[in-house]
Parts: C-alpha cells; sequence; structure tokens
C-alpha cells in the first residue's frame, strides 16, 4: 500500500508488538486494580490474548528459525494457551462462585483471610 | 498479493481491541465490560486473521468469544447484584503504573530492536496459507506430549470445576438430573 | 446505571431476594385471568400462591335480584366452557325444590345435550393440556374441529354456540331442528374414530409421556381429603361419578361405565377424559335410539314461587360436581343462590402440587385439572 | 326413535359460518374462471420454458458449457468471468476484488432477506395445513402479501423499554443475534465453484460462528429485566452450550471421514463417492439435526421460548420490529441449519449426477426446504421436552454415544485411507457396521440409563362400581 507521498505502508512486527504490549498492559491494570474476583479474571485473559498475539505474530514474521524448526510452533503453543486459559477460566470461575457462596462476597479487597 | 487488506484490517481491529480492552477497565459495570471483553476477543481474532492464522483465530473465536464468555456470564449470573459492579481496588495506582510501564517497555524494545525479520515475498509466500493441516501434525507429533498433557488439564479442569462448585448440603433435595446439570453447565462450555 | 431490582438465587442459600415470577394474570397457560405467584429456585418452585377474583362478576348477589329462569343466563356465563350442564344443574335444582316434572323427551334431550357438552369440554381441557406441553397447538385444533361440529349443533338447535341458555324449568326451550339428527348422527359415528387418532397421535409419543407421566400425581386419599370431583378424582383411581351415584335425567336407563385411573398423574386425567369422551358417545346412541316423541317443555308459571326452605342439587359437570344450594323465602327469587364450583375446589389442590415441581410441570398440571375462571371468579 | 323424518337426511348447512364454507368456490372454478388471455399467455411462457430447457441440455451435452462466464449451473463461472473481465479493464484489481466481494455478499443477504420476506407465510401456511385450517389467506393473492403486513404493523408500534432495563445491553442483541444467521452462510457451497468464502476450516468456523449467538440471546434477557427473560436467557444459554458438544463431536465424525474442513471439499466427497453422510453416520445425522434444533430454539427443543411457560422467553419484553426481528431471526436459523445440514449429511449441491443437468444451487435450495419442511412438521407434531429432561439427553445420551460413534468413525478413517478397495465396499461396510452399532449401542445405553420405551399405553380402568377410597384401593390392587 502506498501514501500519497509515495511511502510505502506495510504493518510489520513492531507493529504487532505494540498492540500486544498495549493489550497486555491494559489486562495487567484491569488485573491488579479490580475488586471484583470476575474482572481480575477478564484482566488475565486479556494478557493471555496478547501473548497469543505475540506468538502468532513471531510465527509470522520471524526469519530467525534455523532450517528444521517449523515457524509454525507458534500456532501450536497458541492452542496449548487457549487449553490453559479454557480450564483455567473454568476453575476461576467455580471458585468465584463458591467464593460467593462461603463468603457472599466475590470482592477480593474483602478475602483477606488465607483459608476458607 | 497485495497488503492493503492486510493494512487497513491491522489499524481497525488493533484499533478496536484497545479501545475494547481499556472500555472494558473503565465500563462501570460489569455486564459492559463483558461485553467489551467479547469485542477485544473479537478483535484479537481478527488480528490472528491477518496474521493468516486461520486455525488459531476461529479457535479463539470458539474459545473466547463462545465459551469462556458464557462462562463468565454464568459466573456474574451466579453472584449477586452488589457484586455486578466493575469498581476499582485498592491497589489502582499501582496497577496503572504496572500497566502503563509494561506497556511502554514492551513498545519500546519492540520499536528499538532490529528483528530479524521476513520481509516482501517471503512473508508473502505465507499469506493466508492453510496452517490447519501443519498445526495437527505439530501438535500430533513433535509436541504430542504436551497435547496429551494439555488434554489431561482440560478433563481435570471439569472435574475440578464440578467438584468445586457441587452441593454436599441440598445433594439429598436435589434430583440427580439437577445435580447433574449444575455441574455440566459450569464444566460444560469447554 | 441501570438498577436491576431481582436477583437470582441459584444458590438456594437464601441469601439473596426470593426470584419471584407472576405467571398471569395475562399469560397463555393460565386459561382465563388467573394469576400464580411462584417463588422460583432455578427451574424448580419453592412456593406457590394462587390469586383469583379477577374475573369476579357477583354473580349470587346479581341472581338474588332475578326469577330462577333469568338466572340461567348466569350459569352460561359461570362456566363457559360446559354452558348446558350449568343449565342443568339450576334447572334441575329448581324443579327439585318446586316439584316440577319435566316431559320425557326433554329429559332425554337434556341427556344428549349435556354428554355433548361434556364431549365438547373434554376436547378443549384435552387440547389446552396438550398444547401446555408444548405441542403448538396442533391437538387443541384437532380437538377443536370436533368441537366445532356440537358448537354447530347447538347453534342449529338454540341459536347460540357457547351461552347456550337451553335448558329450562320444566323441559328445555327448543326443540332440535329436522337438520339435527342426520349431523347428530354423523358426529356420532365419527367420534370413536377421532379419539383413537388422537390416542394414536399422543398416547404413543414419547415426548408427551415423559411430559405427562408421574407428573402432579394425585393419591386417592389426597383427592378425596380435598373434595376433588370429575376427571381429576377419577383420575386418581376413586370411582365416583354422580350420574351413578345420584341418577338424574334418567341416567339410571343407560349403559355406560366409569373410567378411572391408576396412577393420579397428568397422564391419567387426559386419558380418563378420553374415555370419557366414548362412554359418551355410548350414552348419545342409546339416547337417540329410546328418545320418545312428546312434548319438549311443560308450561310452568312466569314466576316461580318456590315454600321457603332450601336445597342443594347437584350434578356431574364436565369438570366435576356442579352444586347449586339455592334459600327461598316465597318470593320468585331466590334468597341466597350459591354455586358449588367444581373448577374453584379441584383447583386447591395446585399448591401442594406444585411446591417441588418444575415450572413446566406445574404448567402441565394446572392445564390437567382443568379450570375455567368464569366458573371459579362467578 | 324420534318422530322426526330421518328417512331423507337434510343437507342443508344449518349456521351461517357452515353456509358461507358452502358457497366458497372450490379451486377447480378458480381455475376454469381464469381469463383466455392469461390462459394463452401461461401457455406461450410454458412452451418457451421447455425450449429453454432444451437449448441448455443441448448445450451441457455438448459440453461447451463448461466452465463459461454463462454458465448457469454454476453462477461461480460468472463471477470470474466479470473478475477477469475488470482485470483486462485495467480496473485495480484491489476495486474488483471488492466488487466481487460485494456481490457475494449481496447475494447472501438477498437469500435471507428474501426468505425472512416470505418465510413467515410459508411456515404458517405449512403449520395451517397440519392444522386443519387455513393459514393466512386475506392479504394479497394467497395471503402472500401478509408477512410485509406484519412488518409493516410490527414497525409502526410503539417500542417500550422496559423501566430498569440495562439500555445500553437492550439495544444490542435484536441486531447481534442476526450475525451468525448471516456470517453462517458464507462457507456453504451452492455449486463446484460458487462459496462465498470456502475457508478451509469452514467446519471449525460454523460452529465457532454459531457459538455467537448465544451472547445476544443472554444479553436480551438479562437486560430485559424480567424474571421470564431471565429465565429463558438462562435456560437457552445453558442448552445451547450443552448442545454444542453433540454437534461438534457429530461434525467431528463427518471430519474425519471426509479428511477435510473444507465445506465444499465435503460436498466434493459426497459427490464424488455418490453417497451422503447420512447414509454412513446416521447417529451423526440425528446428533446433528436433534441438537440444531435445540441451537436455534425450534420445536420440540423450544424451551428458550415455550410460550405456555415463560410467555416468550428471552424476548418477552422486545417489542415492535425488535420482537420482530427476534422472530425473523428464527426463521434465519432454520434455513442455515438446513444448509448445514444437506452440506454435511445430505450431499449439498450434488444429487447423484444431477448437478450435471440442473444448477447445484436449486438442488441445494431443494434439500434446505426439505430439511425445512422436517422443522415445519416437527413443530406442528411434537410437544416440548423439558429442560432437565433435554440436558440430560444430551449429557446422558448424545454426548457418550457421539463419543463413542466418533471413536468408530476414526478407525473406519483410518482404514479408508489405507485398504485399497473399492470405495463402494468400504463405505458400505461402514454404513453397514455404523448402523450396526449405532442400534446395539443406543439399546445398550438406553438398557443401562433404566429407559424402556412405552410399548403399550395404560388405559383407565372402566368399572361399574361406585365406592370412595376403598374401591380405589380395592381397583388398583
Amino acid at each position: 500500500m502506498n501514501l500519497p507521498g509515495g511511502d510505502e505502508v506495510t504493518v510489520t512486527l513492531a507493529h504487532y508488538l505494540v498492540v500486544s504490549g498495549l493489550v497486555f498492559g491494559i489486562g495487567t491494570t484491569i488485573a491488579l486494580s479490580k475488586r471484583n474476583a470476575i474482572a481480575v479474571l477478564m484482566g488475565i485473559e486479556l494478557m493471555l490474548n496478547a501473548v497469543n498475539l505475540t506468538l502468532l505474530a513471531f510465527s509470522r514474521f520471524s526469519s530467525a528459525f534455523p532450517a528444521g524448526e517449523e515457524p509454525l510452533s507458534g500456532h501450536a503453543f497458541v492452542v496449548f494457551v487457549l487449553t490453559v486459559a479454557a480450564a483455567e477460566a473454568a476453575i476461576a470461575l467455580a471458585m468465584a462462585v463458591l467464593l460467593y457462596r462461603r463468603r457472599e462476597t466475590v470482592d477480593l479487597d474483602r478475602v483477606n483471610l488465607m483459608r476458607w | 498479493m497485495d497488503s492493503t487488506g492486510i493494512v487497513i484490517g491491522f489499524w481497525v481491529l488493533s484499533a478496536i481491541t484497545v479501545v475494547s480492552s481499556l472500555l472494558v477497565l473503565v465500563a462501570r459495570n460489569l455486564m459492559h465490560a463483558l461485553a467489551f471483553l467479547v469485542l477485544a476477543f473479537l478483535g484479537m481474532a481478527g488480528l490472528f486473521i491477518t496474521l493468516s492464522a486461520d486455525f488459531v483465530a476461529v479457535a479463539q473465536v470458539l474459545i473466547y468469544a463462545g465459551s469462556i464468555s458464557v462462562l463468565m456470564v454464568f459466573a456474574v449470573m451466579l453472584t449477586p447484584l452488589a457484586s455486578r459492579d466493575n469498581g476499582n481496588s485498592l491497589y489502582v495506582l499501582p496497577g496503572v503504573v504496572a500497566g502503563l510501564g509494561i506497556a511502554s517497555l514492551v513498545a519500546f524494545v519492540a520499536v528499538d530492536t532490529e528483528w530479524a525479520e521476513r520481509t516482501g515475498a517471503a512473508l508473502a509466500e505465507s499469506d493466508f496459507a492453510s496452517t490447519v493441516g501443519e498445526v495437527g501434525r505439530l501438535l500430533l507429533g513433535r509436541y504430542v506430549l504436551a497435547f496429551e498433557v494439555a488434554s489431561v488439564l482440560l478433563l481435570i479442569g471439569l472435574l475440578g470445576a464440578i467438584v468445586l462448585v457441587q452441593e454436599r448440603r441440598r445433594a439429598a433435595t436435589q434430583s440427580p438430573d439437577e445435580a447433574a446439570d449444575t455441574g455440566a453447565r459450569d464444566g460444560g462450555a469447554l | 446505571m441501570a438498577s436491576h431490582a431481582f436477583e437470582v438465587d441459584q444458590t438456594g442459600t437464601g441469601s439473596a431476594e426470593p426470584f419471584v415470577l407472576n405467571i398471569g394474570p395475562q399469560h397463555p397457560s393460565t386459561h382465563g385471568v388467573f394469576r400464580l405467584r411462584v417463588v422460583m429456585d432455578g427451574e424448580i418452585i419453592r412456593d406457590l400462591d394462587m390469586i383469583v377474583g379477577y374475573l369476579h362478576r357477583s354473580m349470587e348477589k346479581l341472581a338474588e335480584e332475578r326469577t330462577y329462569t333469568q338466572n340461567i343466563p348466569f350459569t352460561d356465563r359461570a362456566d363457559y366452557l360446559a354452558a348446558m350442564t350449568g343449565n342443568l344443574g339450576l334447572a334441575l335444582a329448581v324443579e327439585r325444590m318446586t316439584g316440577v316434572e319435566s316431559p320425557d323427551r326433554a329429559e332425554y334431550l337434556r341427556v344428549i345435550f349435556s354428554e355433548l357438552q361434556r364431549i365438547a369440554s373434554h376436547a378443549m381441557a384435552n387440547g389446552t393440556l396438550v398444547s401446555d406441553a408444548g405441542a403448538w397447538q396442533t391437538p387443541l385444533l384437532y380437538m377443536f374441529r370436533e368441537r366445532e361440529k356440537i358448537l354447530d349443533l347447538f347453534e342449529m338447535t338454540c341459536g347460540a354456540r357457547l351461552t347456550t341458555n337451553y335448558m329450562r324449568i320444566g323441559g328445555v326451550a327448543f326443540e332440535p331442528p329436522a337438520e339435527f339428527w342426520p349431523a347428530l348422527q354423523e358426529l356420532l359415528d365419527e367420534l370413536p374414530e377421532r379419539t383413537d387418532e388422537y390416542a394414536q397421535l399422543l398416547v404413543d409419543n414419547e415426548i408427551f409421556l415423559a411430559r405427562t407421566r408421574n407428573v402432579g400425581i394425585i393419591s386417592a386419599e389426597d383427592a378425596i381429603n380435598a373434595s376433588l370431583t370429575g376427571p381429576a378424582l377419577r383420575g386418581s383411581g376413586v370411582p365416583w361419578d354422580l350420574r351413578k351415584a345420584e341418577p338424574y335425567c334418567g341416567y339410571e336407563n343407560f349403559d355406560f361405565d366409569i373410567p378411572v385411573g391408576k396412577v393420579g398423574d397428568v397422564y391419567d386425567r387426559f386419558m380418563v377424559r378420553m374415555e370419557e369422551v366414548k362412554q359418551s358417545v355410548h350414552i348419545i346412541r342409546q339416547a337417540v335410539e329410546q328418545i320418545p316423541p312428546g312434548p319438549h317443555k311443560n308450561d310452568i308459571p312466569l314466576a316461580l314461587r318456590p315454600e321457603p326452605g332450601e336445597i342443594y342439587s347437584r350434578i356431574e359437570s364436565p369438570r366435576g360436581e356442579i352444586g347449586f344450594y339455592l334459600v327461598s323465602d316465597g318470593t320468585p327469587a331466590p334468597y341466597r343462590f350459591h354455586l358449588r364450583s367444581p373448577a374453584l375446589i379441584n383447583l386447591s389442590l395446585l399448591r401442594e402440587l406444585g411446591e417441588g415441581a418444575s415450572l413446566p410441570d406445574a404448567v402441565v398440571t394446572l392445564g390437567s385439572i382443568d379450570i375455567v375462571l368464569g366458573e371459579i371468579d362467578r | 326413535m324420534s318422530e322426526q323424518p330421518l328417512q331423507a337426511p337434510i343437507r342443508r348447512p344449518a349456521t351461517p359460518m357452515l353456509r358461507q364454507i358452502e358457497d366458497r368456490p372450490g379451486l377447480k372454478e378458480m381455475a376454469l374462471g381464469v381469463p383466455f388471455g392469461l390462459k394463452v399467455i401461461g401457455a406461450i411462457m410454458g412452451l418457451g420454458a421447455l425450449v429453454l430447457m432444451a437449448a441448455v441440455g443441448y448445450l451441457v451435452v455438448d459440453g461447451r458449457l463448461d466452465g463459461q462466464w454463462y454458465d448457469v449451473r454454476d453462477l461461480g463461472h460468472a463471477v470470474a468471468g466479470l473478475r477477469d473481465w475488470l482485470d483486462g479493464e485495467g480496473v485495480d484489481h484491489r476495486l474488483t476484488w471488492l466488487i466481487t466481494g460485494a456481490l457475494g455478499g449481496l447475494a447472501i443477504m438477498s437469500i435471507v432477506g428474501g426468505w425472512l420476506l416470505i418465510g413467515s407465510w410459508v411456515e404458517r401456511r405449512v403449520i395451517a395445513k397440519f392444522q386443519i385450517r387455513m393459514g393466512p389467506n386475506r392479504t394479497g393473492l394467497f395471503g402472500l402479501l401478509q408477512p410485509i403486513a406484519d412488518a409493516v404493523k410490527l414497525m409502526t408500534k410503539e417500542i417500550i423499554i422496559p423501566r430498569g432495563a440495562d439500555r445500553f445491553l437492550y439495544y444490542i442483541p435484536p441486531v447481534l443475534v442476526f450475525v451468525p444467521a448471516m456470517l453462517g452462510w458464507a462457507p456453504i457451497p451452492w455449486a463446484p465453484n460458487m462459496a462465498y468464502m470456502d475457508i478451509n476450516v469452514g467446519v471449525l468456523y460454523v460452529v465457532a460462528i454459531s457459538s455467537i449467538g448465544v451472547l445476544a440471546i443472554f444479553l436480551a434477557g438479562w437486560s430485559s429485566n424480567n424474571h421470564y427473560s431471565l429465565l429463558g436467557a438462562m435456560r437457552t444459554v445453558a442448552m445451547m452450550i450443552s448442545y454444542e458438544i453433540p454437534i461438534s463431536l457429530a461434525l467431528l465424525s463427518v471430519v474425519l471421514l471426509t479428511q477435510s474442513m473444507q465445506l465444499s471439499e465435503i460436498v466434493a466427497f459426497q459427490g464424488h463417492y455418490h453417497v451422503w453422510m447420512i447414509a454412513i453416520i446416521p447417529f451423526a445425522a440425528f446428533a446433528f439435526l436433534f441438537a440444531s434444533t435445540a441451537e436455534i430454539n425450534r420445536s420440540p427443543n423450544d424451551i428458550g421460548e415455550a410460550e405456555s411457560e415463560i410467555v416468550a422467553g428471552f424476548y418477552t419484553e422486545y417489542s415492535g420490529m425488535k420482537a420482530g426481528l427476534f422472530m425473523a431471526v428464527e426463521l434465519a436459523h432454520a434455513i442455515l441449519v438446513g444448509a448445514l445440514m444437506a452440506t454435511f449429511f445430505l450431499g449439498g449441491y450434488t444429487l447423484f449426477g444431477l448437478e450435471e443437468w440442473v444448477p447445484g444451487y436449486l438442488i441445494l435450495a431443494a434439500k434446505i426446504g426439505a430439511v425445512y419442511f422436517l422443522f415445519v412438521w416437527l413443530r406442528g407434531t411434537l410437544p416440548r421436552f423439558r429442560l432437565d429432561q433435554l440436558m440430560g439427553f444430551a449429557w446422558k445420551f448424545l454426548i457418550p454415544l457421539g463419543i463413542i460413534q466418533a471413536f468408530i468413525v476414526a478407525i473406519e478413517a483410518s482404514v479408508f485411507v489405507r485398504v485399497d478397495a473399492p470405495a463402494f465396499i468400504t463405505l458400505g461396510a461402514f454404513a453397514v457396521v455404523n448402523l450396526a452399532s449405532t442400534v446395539v449401542m443406543v439399546r445398550f445405553w438406553a438398557d443401562r440409563l433404566g429407559y424402556a420405551p412405552a410399548q403399550h399405553a395404560t388405559k383407565p380402568e372402566l368399572t361399574n362400581a361406585l365406592g370412595g377410597l376403598k374401591a380405589a384401593q380395592r381397583l388398583r390392587s
């Protein structure tokens, strides 16, 4: 794609990494600053997503793979991350429900005992 | 192949993703935050497509937008009204600082480093190529152990979720069908 | 931000506000303006309140201002799905009170019409029951086909389809026209076939069985204790039918059986109604064969003045025992006019049946009890 | 017998309604009453159609039609021709890409939109036939304008937003719910070269897209601030996420056997071996069909909007055209599932070689119509399941058996790749094995679950004796 000035515009690895960094940062902020356990989980999911983006971006753009190494390994890693995220979400949400049942709150500031 | 579509797609989708992530942060209602989170997930899936990762993109829609968000919806419904706000905790300032720090650090590294990048024809070669077969071969070849472990993890996650939310007190009054349902709902979206 | 005034107590811990569902007064499966206030725990009903009275028209009080004959139209509007038996109940009560006789032909016509009315009412009851089970009105419309024919017969005879006002003190209002008899014969010929067809479509249907079997079980003891009558009682296995127990209008001359269920669930009540339709056809056939010639009505004074006193007279309506308690003070109008409504008394058991059941089961159970709000609220 | 004359039955309809019905002209009278000019025009048009068909048939036999842009059997050729022509004219190929893409999108939208225009009429007329009544017949010829009248009515209605509703989320669902109904059409092949977006993960795409609809329904139910809506939404979401698994398992069987996730490949497989998947894996076909009815909220699994229980379910509080959109999306979903069912299990656009002669998209449309008719038939016949019965059916029956079926098919698929026998022998053997295994495992599993079909309907007992509780106990024993 060419701009009117004649400069060629493409997207490079750096573009994706910056987006990924932004989303990861926002996810971190959410995970750290939210009171609600479910909101914290949302932040963690966003962080995982950002990591996935990084993996895929490297998989596509990087030319640093030695011979015989598949660049699509990044995709396989993402599949694993998705799996772990699904399991984690199920467990975490079950815990949030349990937390509410036992403590009648999902406010993490008010959950300060180290036992049930 | 021309990269116009990819460039436009990248900018639009990354704008959607980042803005809706921000809205997850600032939304005051948890359900609104959830809606924006789904939008962020979908934008992310779009970004995956611009990276010609078709299989992963569809899996992202299926797992994140379709299942994890539904799980969250259920979790929101199962917890009370008072916890449906998206309020900030005591750690809001450290959180913002940490987020900003990480984002700027990653951005600095990403922009500053000379990446060994494929460009032009080498890149265009892999445009929208099918990745399913290759990923499948990798998963069941090179990473088969990890794959099996992941499947065991999923199974344990399923069972763990069921065990966690099972109610012992009311087990006697509940019909077996019903007990299966409550368990199934929480574990079922996997 | 939106404030939600409700809470889902899915956990059943009881800490949150109860999840209250208002079923009715405008709801597709309450069969009229009837309201259920239901406290839900997920799909399970934990508490259930029945609220009636939306259709109250003060019938019993209004009746005190009118003569006995003028009161007959009220009975049309009480049980509007079985106007004939309502009419008959009042007419018989007044006849028993005053000693007025009705001619033989009138008695046979009364039997024919009240049995036709029973078929029509049962078609409606079973059709709406299957609709409540979610069959998207197909069985309802099939059963309405027969009901329509019966209503056509009513229209031929007395000009009205729903509020017939046909029975009179001392006879019936009109002699059926000439075309009535062949049309009736045609209907009688096809009805058994049709009922078998419905039985085939519904009784052999796994989904229908799964929805109705072992749902809303009323034991014989409970049924008797709650003074249930009609198909709801017979579905629980109690062989009780006023047509046999206290024969009126010459029911003792007809050969018919009482169908009784085994378990007392929704399915049994459904099947009892199905079987009663066949028995009614059998009765009508006998009545058509035996009907004697003669006048259809005796002349009675314009304003009947019964001796001071009281009477309770009851007959078997499609819904059960419809009874009239009349008190006379010697004037042409009753001093007290009370209607024992079978639907109201049958409904009283719903609370026990509903608690602990799931919402769809409660809806089907309500459908199987077959209520008519006009009669309940009067 | 009565004194009334029975010898000469009087056939005169006795009531005004019956007389009206009697006086209505029949179809024969109406056909005879057509003006002569119209008859001539009709004859000419019929002859013209015959001549046209003969000409097309000649071209097909001649082989002159293959790959030409005017090949009506496959409109993909026309689009390719358009693209070539535009490129030849020197148009920027990005613009070309945009134009052809927009054309395809327009085509899909007009299919769905056109169906929405007549779909409700079709459904109501067909179901009216099941219910021995007429259906809409007053608006326009045969009531064809009824959907338009309905739409106008819905649009002019007042839009009510319940107090306490979450306005932001309340407005999204009627639109969002259409997303899967539209996007789901993209990978479906209408002819060998006629798929809008023949992506190679088509099967996964279909499943993923359908899972977005869950959210729309949930948001609709939650934001309305109504208990019926919430109950309907909870029911629907619980059911949809449960039934996604049987769907995935059923499609897994198809993918294993055809060795492709591309929908066009799946159809090509069925066309190549002249066999429908429903014949090879009947259990998967049944599971897909049943789970789809649950997924799109159609009878007998329409518990999310069970009108006798929870009024209209998740869209109880929507009024006007917003409710209309929810009702319309049901129609759109029905034909989408029909198309998917046809593609996966009924051979898609192929029909044992007939696709050489008849346009593939017409064959597919006919199959969609057949599946849709089945849906309407079910709706007109069956009562509704209860939520726990449905969930139990998914979790205790469809999922375990689906896993076993997928396992068997996986073995068969590896045999199919390795054994060098004529396909009709191996596939035939698979069909027999799968049918037998389906019968065996269904019976075995049903026995294990303690389910026995009701062979004989229990009839009420007939008695002549009267009595109370004692009589009841006597009868019972």
